[in-house]
């Protein structure tokens, strides 16, 4: 059952499927449309169940047109719903833009606050052996769209209480997972509790580097600080948690202590995560030394030796930390 | 609704667009003259709880749904008094609260939206359905084959509303769209459809009619293409491409004299009856007009509220 | 093409596919066997200075286009001797210059980049032609609809073919499509369309070499429906969600055995006819594998090559 | 005719035209995709006269079928064409990203260099009275992007020769102008040039603070300059033009000279170009004062006195340069 009290290890996706039933069973309003999330349970069981429990009529499976669903979730949404649109890869997103972008996130700015859309886009970001169509991280071009937020939880616990939280904003979220998270477990408060919007986590404390990251490298980052916690360089893990509203005053507290940042994503380095992160850190704690990590300036491969190639593992991370501690 | 009222609303609508063109201030804007007998015929088929969406071209859509032209014409001059403060101005007009959900300016975008709303009206089961008024440039989009697929899958109570003046901005239908009729990209779905003249409003009105109660009943989704003219360019923006001529003919199909022509042969309108409504029209565009010169703009401030 | 060499090209694909799918190293693949005669009965009505584009489903196109199973399979093995040395893989294998132009993984992705590829082909003015296979459940997406309204518009020489085996990953085809038959999607444009039983390879290389003629000759586009099986799950790492009782009905229609069995009949093959055949795509295959087994993975470095 | 020896005043959108005009005419290939690209000449006349010269075969009126549009000019050009796809504005190039980003950009890539897309994405950014859906700057995303060019000319010249170079590139480039700059005029010259792919310009040389700015944000950054010349504060602009591959060097140098760095951009500041220019050039010069100025974190109105409040102009530039002067 449970390794500490109050909680129970859950595998990331039975997270996900706990904080949609609860808020399924407690809300009318809330609905999901996507791929294979019926009688299939999604392509990573992470709705598994929800089907059986509350039929055809709220859990759809949609024909593969992703622009619709995302317009649909969206509408309904802006008529009173509370929709649960899964868009299997991130890289299939861009399919679905424009209602989420020229829409949902404008709606209720266009129309002087008489609509809102409360939808939550559920889509899997990263690499994990399937090409290059199927591995991108675009979270940093939602970033930049006022009107979005933008959660990416590491873990089963933030997996569930980052979804509890979405589904009950009342604007559009995108909540953004990895591949390499659902088959991880956690432990999950047996409680009903609700992430926080728009506060980081330190996961790991420490006095000579900060790294802020979020999503699966959370894990690689926390590879890195093992081993160089081995030859006593000492860092400390920021989980960025959301991406949007993004909590700088954390990291940039963390970064004022430690006096080194390190950012680290799995996606493009160019106009990224980290090239955001370390300017507002910058513009509130001045003098920090920086460097970033991310993935290759490259599409990624499904070949294994090209993949592991292309994205960022412990050994980038810990070179990173060695660059700015000099 | 009576044949007076679609006519008083059509008088409205083509009075307010000439008010507001008249304007120096007006910006970019998008008429609906030409065109007036689809919208005062599609929502004279529709309910208080019904929704309509619409494409950019809007004022006509809006005020045949029965929202006050003082709201629009706020909106559209910019003023913190319109229904949006201001803030959505052209092609982006809304009043969900009086069942008019919204103008969105990308072609095509509001069809998905539209069947999300749809979707909406059936999970809430009282009888309640959505229409959409799209252009015939939008036809040419997948999103409304997503839309009209997923309708049909799921029968939403959708009326897909295809407002076709024959032109996307300076582009000929034939040069942009296949098919012979509009109306025949329902029929591989399975979707009821009609096409029909849309100058005509009564046809459009008792078409509209049809179809919408089909949808209330949980017939699902209809597909009704009105065939009707552009009396203005694209945009106050854009360059006329047709050529006097051309625009003569245009002119001729003139949804408004067509109606007050059948009303005054029918006994039910006299010279003097129309010159009345003209007038009773020109009174409410300048009581619009005076309302919006009344009101302020909004604060800069506003560019930064709403937005989350 | 002659009847053999159909069956030939079909034994390879199948045993092919058998052979990856027993590699612990094979990673993640989608599988043709079932719908074999799909790729073959296409591939035999193209020539060479055709085009053919897959969706991610691409090991059947690619080994009926007649490239070297060698190839595909160092490229599926991620291969420094694959055709894209090993950058591909799995859903992106491409050989151009053999008149594959290529596979793509993001469902409904290939249809307008085959329809670009067409309009290369008619500014070419060579009466060479593109053909394009996609899945049952690409045709719910709107790529298809502007695809085919401006592939009709423009007359380009575009075989769509639609690869019909009743699902798209868990969904059942009547579940996520409403039209009666898929290529009922292409009346309202005008394009000439079939259906047909796409275990019939026969079937499907006559009406495919009807519209390819069409299509050289200026006649403009097709849309060819072959309702075929999936004779696996949808990937090796999805689940199976179909019944063992089902599945059984799925096997019945084996696209090689009706072959098989036809030439049989018609004298044109016997028993030892078949079973050397077979020995032979198995020798093939074998080759490819020592092949593949050879060769290289690319250099860590070559993660950067070939990007802008 | 002409102002300077050798060169002829061109209005911004001629300068596209002859630019188009003239690689029609020495390359077969060269074809033109768009809504009302013909007869009609283009919503900004910039392709004003192809169609009568060309015909109807190579200069194409397309539907209001953006996806379709990208994708058939990405599919011509891997068959060996080199289209010009015209989408009236950046906003509904998201409904087009699909083909450019999932295939055009990787096809070199993914193909091992068996396929090149050189096709020309022509777009439209910024605002000027049309609201929230058709004001959008979305070079941030694109720059993030592995495979593609993104070029941004700021004056007529550089819309002749970045348009002459874009049609040239074996790859995809994304050729991003703006709504108010097509009615400016400038001399260009009359021999045939080309614009250099990933060189940035300087525009004004000065001593204390340099300006990083691309395309019609140029001219804002020269009204501040001005102003601020007047009390004695000389202020650098260096003009992108390219902003992937993008020109740190030039950028750099600059900063480094006068020893303080204004970013300014009309597009969201978050994760935009901004971030990136600020963090390679801290990377290469290290210690330098640094301030971004962009539009704010809001959708952009149609509202004459919204829009002016939420876009980037001279005075703010001008307080963002006091800033880094301290
Ligand atoms: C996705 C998208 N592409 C292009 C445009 C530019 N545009 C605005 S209106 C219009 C014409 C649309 O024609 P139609 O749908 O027939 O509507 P009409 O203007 O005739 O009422 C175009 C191309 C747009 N707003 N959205
Ligand atoms: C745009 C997009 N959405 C979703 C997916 C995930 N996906 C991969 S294959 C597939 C099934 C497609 O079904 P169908 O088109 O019938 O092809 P089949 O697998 O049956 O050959 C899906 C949904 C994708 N690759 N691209
Ligand atoms: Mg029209
Ligand atoms: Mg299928």
């Amino acid at each position: 059952m449970s390794s500490e009290a109050g909680t129970i290890k859950l595998f990331f996706r039975e997270a996900i499927a706990r904080a949609v039933r609860e808020e399924m069973a407690g809300d009318e309003r809330v609905i999901v449309l996507g791929q294979d999330v019926g009688a299939f349970g999604g392509s990573y069981k992470e709705f598994l169940g929800l089907y059986d429990q509350f039929g055809a009529a709220r859990v759809r499976d949609t024909p593969v047109a992703e622009a619709a669903m995302v317009g649909l979730g969206v509408g309904a949404a802006a008529a009173g719903y509370r929709p649960l649109v899964s868009i299997t890869y991130m890289d299939f997103l861009m399919l679905g833009l424009d209602a989420l972008v020229n829409y949902a996130a404008k709606a209720r700015f266009k129309t002087g606050g008489q609509v809102t859309a409360p939808v939550v886009v559920k889509t899997t970001a990263g690499a994990k052996g399937q090409g290059v169509a199927h591995s991108q991280c675009l979270e940093a071009w939602l970033m930049g769209v006022p009107g979005l937020v933008v959660v990416a939880p590491s873990d089963a616990a933030d997996a569930y209480g980052l979804m509890k939280s979405a589904l009950r904003h009342d604007g559009p979220v995108v909540f953004v997972d990895h591949k390499r998270l659902f088959p991880t477990a956690g432990e999950v408060p047996l409680a009903e509790t609700f992430g926080p919007i728009g506060q980081a986590a330190i996961r790991r404390p420490g006095e000579h580097a900060t790294i802020a990251t979020h999503g699966h490298m959370v894990r690689i980052a926390a590879q890195a600080a093992e081993r160089l916690a081995r030859d006593g360089v000492s860092c400390e893990i920021v989980d960025l948690r959301t991406l949007a509203p993004l909590d700088v005053a954390t990291v940039a507290a963390s970064a004022a202590r430690t006096g080194a940042l390190v950012t680290l994503e799995e996606g493009q380095l160019t106009c990224g995560v980290g090239a955001e992160v370390a300017f507002r850190v910058r513009e509130s704690v001045g003098a920090v030394r920086v460097a970033r990590v991310g993935a290759l300036a490259a599409p990624i491969s499904s070949n294994p030796v090209l993949e592991a190639a292309a994205l960022p593992d412990a050994a980038r991370v810990i070179d990173a930390v060695r660059r700015v501690l000099g | 609704m009576d044949p007076l009222a679609t006519l008083k609303s059509m008088l409205l609508i083509r009075r307010f667009e000439a008010a507001l063109d008249a304007r120096p201030d007006r910006g970019f804007q998008l008429y609906s003259s030409g065109a007036e007998a689809v919208a005062v015929g599609v929502c004279a088929a529709l309910r208080p709880g019904d929704q309509l969406l619409s494409s950019g071209r809007s004022i006509g859509p809006a005020l045949a749904r029965g929202i006050d032209p003082r709201l629009v014409m706020a909106e559209l001059l910019g003023k913190a008094t319109g229904p949006a403060g201001g803030k959505g101005g052209r092609g982006h007009l809304a009043k969900p609260d009086q069942g008019f959900f919204g103008a969105h300016a990308v072609v095509a975008g509001n069809l998905n939206i539209a069947a999300g709303a749809a979707l909406a009206a059936q999970l809430d089961g009282r009888g309640r359905m959505v229409a959409c008024i799209f252009g015939d440039g939008a036809a040419g989009a997948g999103a409304l084959h997503e839309t009209l697929n997923i309708a049909a899958l799921w029968t939403l109570p959708l009326l897909l509303v295809c407002d076709n003046n024959g032109l996307s901005v300076s582009t000929p239908r034939e040069a942009a769209l296949a098919p012979a009729r509009l109306s025949d990209l329902a029929a591989p779905f399975g979707v009821p459809a009609a096409s029909l003249d849309g100058t005509d409003v009564e046809a459009v009105r008792d078409q509209a009619a049809e179809f919408a109660a089909q949808a209330r009943a949980g017939g699902g989704p209809a597909f009704l293409e009105c065939r009707s003219e552009r009396f203005f360019s694209h945009s106050t923006a854009t360059r006329e491409t047709r050529s006097a001529a051309a625009m003569r003919g245009v002119l001729e199909r003139c949804p408004i004299r067509r109606c007050a022509a059948k009303l005054q042969a029918a006994g039910q309108l006299d010279a003097a009856g129309l010159a009345g409504l003209e007038a009773e029209a020109e009174a409410r565009v300048a009581d619009a007009l005076a309302f919006a010169d009344a009101s302020p703009y909004p604060d800069p401030a506003e560019a930064l509220s709403d937005v989350v």
